[in-house]
């Protein structure tokens, strides 16, 4: 991959952007997790 | 008169006396196309170009905003509950129901449509193919508008979701539709796209009546 | 039909869940590095199109996620319409987000790969337009989860949606290719080259299976989700129940 | 005819409404359903008429003929199903002829409904259209009848209307269920109790 190619910015372009929506969607499934979790653990204990 | 005809009759007085939907819809389609030449200006050669896609777009649009108003009323007020009960199978209510939006709004809206692109200077010997080519796809754009009538029949914001679920469906049916309306431009004429919007169409009512009954069904729980 | 009756069961999923996904994980990740790897060093650049090729690696398997995904909210609607199973209702309702950022993920790959081609942004060409469409389907299909407060005549719609929307595709797909044929006869140049020569075949199987992997891991993880979210709706239901 | 359920049971999002009801209503026979409000009565009704699946158990009409349950049974719901543009006869002759034809006329009798006849309903009052909607068990024949409070906005006459139909629609062989707040139609061969949320 020879990087002074004219065109390298895209490629780089292409495959930062990939990366960074699916770290985004790998986060929010994270986060939505802990967050439901938590929820979970304070709503069933009083709950119950 | 069977459960049907009794529907769909009872349907077309009720569009006909509350008014509404077809009056709308025309008056929607003339303020799209007085837009038009303030958008794109007034020159001759590109409206008329462009008259024949502009004016499905129009007829498109007009139908898609009587779509919401399909099972509404009847969702609201307990009718949708008792037709259920009724006689006629669920999925032959929500035909009959296209049935008469069809007659009352997407039939005339079809014929009506290609006159009114004179104003966009639609050339005269275009005039029939376009009108022929709306007819022929009113019949798929009511059924399709249908299934998206069934599923917001319940949501009181339903018009931002109709155009969501009804644009995608609509797509076959522009482009064939256009195809059909400039058959003078394309080398095999007109007849092949007019017979693949009858296909279009004929899938359509097989698909409506399933999915638009299943829709309903949701919102009987 | 017993042991379909045990994988709907929620905790059992949720165990079988817990115990896959570590081993997901490790796959995704090798995976998507040895594909990376040689997408982006070892394979060789185009004759024509130079290294620009290389965004095929990540445009090309978007594009495949977003038609699979699709299918499978489709597939897991009808199991739900026919076999009444709630999990297969979440299955398509956690589904979604996914196809849909893999779906935008390929209109952007493949717009940034149209400008050194073509010379703009975006170019109404069939694939890209197909798949503007298919995004479409994707909003739409969401717009209806989140219409309704209810989660049950929510998810009674959004199978019908799910189940027109896959019908519609294949008739998108027919009539939007025949446009394009309709107004460029011989389109300039085929996305990704005549025939693909092995080299890059292997890097574009092994990113479309990283990808694959990586959105089985997600979509575990948010059905997991899903379950928990309806156990904390049916608690607090009953807890406003007994009063 | 006999109409049975057994072990059934309904949820209503998300919320189990009841479980493990059976009950067996013959003919000429008038159950009565009881329960607190929110209860599941209705839902018990609309489960009947076909209107929600049930999650489990199963509800038949012995002899079983050609025709479904729903499609035996008159459900009168909270919602009157009348259009305001159409006058009091189109409506119940569009529902006679929905339901399976009667005579649409006769069905306007018991309730004194006939001079109203040409009227567009949006003129009627509230009990007046209460008492068109309770017209419709006249406009069709059919056997069951599913009443969800159908003495709301009723005044004392129509009540005694009321169950003066039923009675004559028991005696002729049908069955009734209706969900009763207060006074009941009359006295119940069987009462259904509905406990509240599990």
């Amino acid at each position: 991959m020879d990087t002074t190619s004219p065109h390298f910015a895209y490629v780089l372009a292409s495959y930062v952007l990939s990366g960074a929506v699916l770290l985004g969607l790998l986060l929010w499934t994270v986060v939505r997790k802990r967050n439901l979790d938590a929820e979970a653990r304070r709503v069933l204990k009083s709950g119950e | 008169m069977s459960g049907f005809g009794s529907l769909l009759w009872r349907d077309l007085v009720l569009m006909f006396r509350q008014g509404g939907s077809l009056g709308a819809a025309v008056s929607f389609m003339l303020a799209f196309v007085v837009m038009i030449p303030l958008a794109i200006g007034p020159d001759q050669a590109t409206l008329s170009r462009l008259a024949p896609g502009l004016m499905w777009l129009a007829l498109l649009l007009a139908v898609l905003l009587t779509t919401e108003r399909m099972f509404q009323q009847d969702h609201e007020d307990g009718s949708l509950d008792l037709l259920a009960t009724g006689r006629l199978p669920l999925e032959l209510v929500c035909l009959a129901k296209a049935a008469a939006h069809w007659l009352s709004v997407s039939l005339p809206l079809s014929v009506v449509a290609a006159p009114v692109g004179i104003l966009l200077n639609l050339d005269t010997p275009r005039i029939l193919p376009v009108m022929l080519a709306m007819v022929t796809g009113s019949l798929a754009l009511s059924l399709l508008a249908s299934v998206a009538g069934a599923v917001t029949a319940g949501l009181r914001r339903g018009g931002l979701v109709v155009p969501l679920l009804v644009l995608p469906l609509y797509v076959p049916v522009l482009i064939f539709g256009i195809a059909a309306s400039t058959g003078d431009m394309n080398p095999s004429g007109a007849t092949p796209a007019l017979l693949v919007l009858m296909a279009i169409a004929l899938v359509s009512l097989v698909i409506q009546p399933w999915a638009a009954a299943a829709a309903l069904r949701a919102y009987f729980r | 039909m017993q042991t379909f009756e045990i994988l709907a069961n929620p905790n059992f999923f949720m165990r079988v869940a817990r115990a896959i996904l570590p081993w997901g994980w490790a796959a995704t990740v090798i995976t998507l590095g040895a594909g990376l790897y040689l997408a982006l060093f070892t394979s060789p650049a185009d004759y024509q199109q130079g290294e620009t090729v290389r965004i095929m690696y990540v445009h090309v398997p978007a594009a495949w996620m977003a038609l699979f995904i699709y299918v499978l909210m489709a597939v897991s609607s009808a199991v739900a319409l026919i076999f009444r199973h709630p999990l297969a209702d979440a299955a398509a309702k956690a589904a979604a987000p996914f196809g849909a950022a893999f779906c935008f993920l390929s209109l952007a790959t493949g717009s940034i790969w149209g400008k050194p081609m073509w010379g703009t942004w975006w170019v109404w060409d069939a694939r890209l337009t197909s798949m503007f469409v298919l995004m479409l389907l994707y909003l739409g299909y969401m717009a209806v989860w989140r219409a309704f407060d209810d989660p049950h005549r929510a998810a009674g719609l959004a199978r019908v949606v799910a189940l027109v929307g896959v019908i519609n595709i294949p008739i998108v797909k027919f009539s939007v290719d025949w446009w394009n044929t309709l107004h460029q006869p011989a389109s300039v140049v085929k996305m990704s080259g005549p025939a693909i020569d092995p080299a890059m075949l292997w890097p574009l199987l092994l990113m479309a299976l990283g990808y694959t992997l990586l959105f089985i891991c997600l979509h575990l993880m948010a059905i997991g989700n899903e379950i928990t979210a309806r156990k904390i709706r049916a608690a607090r239901l009953r807890a406003v129940g007994a009063h | 005819m006999k109409l049975i359920g057994n072990a059934l049971s309904c949820e209503r999002n998300g919320r189990v409404v009841f479980s493990g009801l059976s009950f067996a209503v013959g003919a000429g026979e008038y159950a009565e359903l009881r329960g607190p409000n929110g209860s599941g009565k209705s839902s018990l009704l609309r489960l009947l008429a076909g209107l929600v699946p049930a999650m489990a158990g199963t509800v038949s009409a012995e002899p079983a003929g050609d025709l479904t349950l729903p499609q035996l049974s008159h459900y009168i719901g909270h919602h009157d199903a009348l259009k305001n543009v159409m006058t009091v006869r189109e409506n119940i002759r569009f529902w006679a002829q929905m339901l399976g034809g009667g005579e649409p006329a006769e069905a306007l009798h018991p309730f004194k409904m006939e001079r109203l006849a040409d009227d567009p309903v949006q003129l009627l009052s509230a009990g007046q259209r209460r008492r068109l909607s309770l017209s419709r068990l006249l406009a069709a024949g059919r056997p069951v009848w599913l009443l969800d409070e159908p003495m709301t906005a009723l005044d004392v006459e129509s009540q005694a209307t009321l169950s003066g139909i039923v009675d004559k629609h028991l005696a002729g062989g049908g069955i009734v269920l209706a969900a009763i707040h207060g006074e009941g139609l009359r006295r119940p061969d069987h009462i259904i109790t509905l406990k509240g949320a599990a």
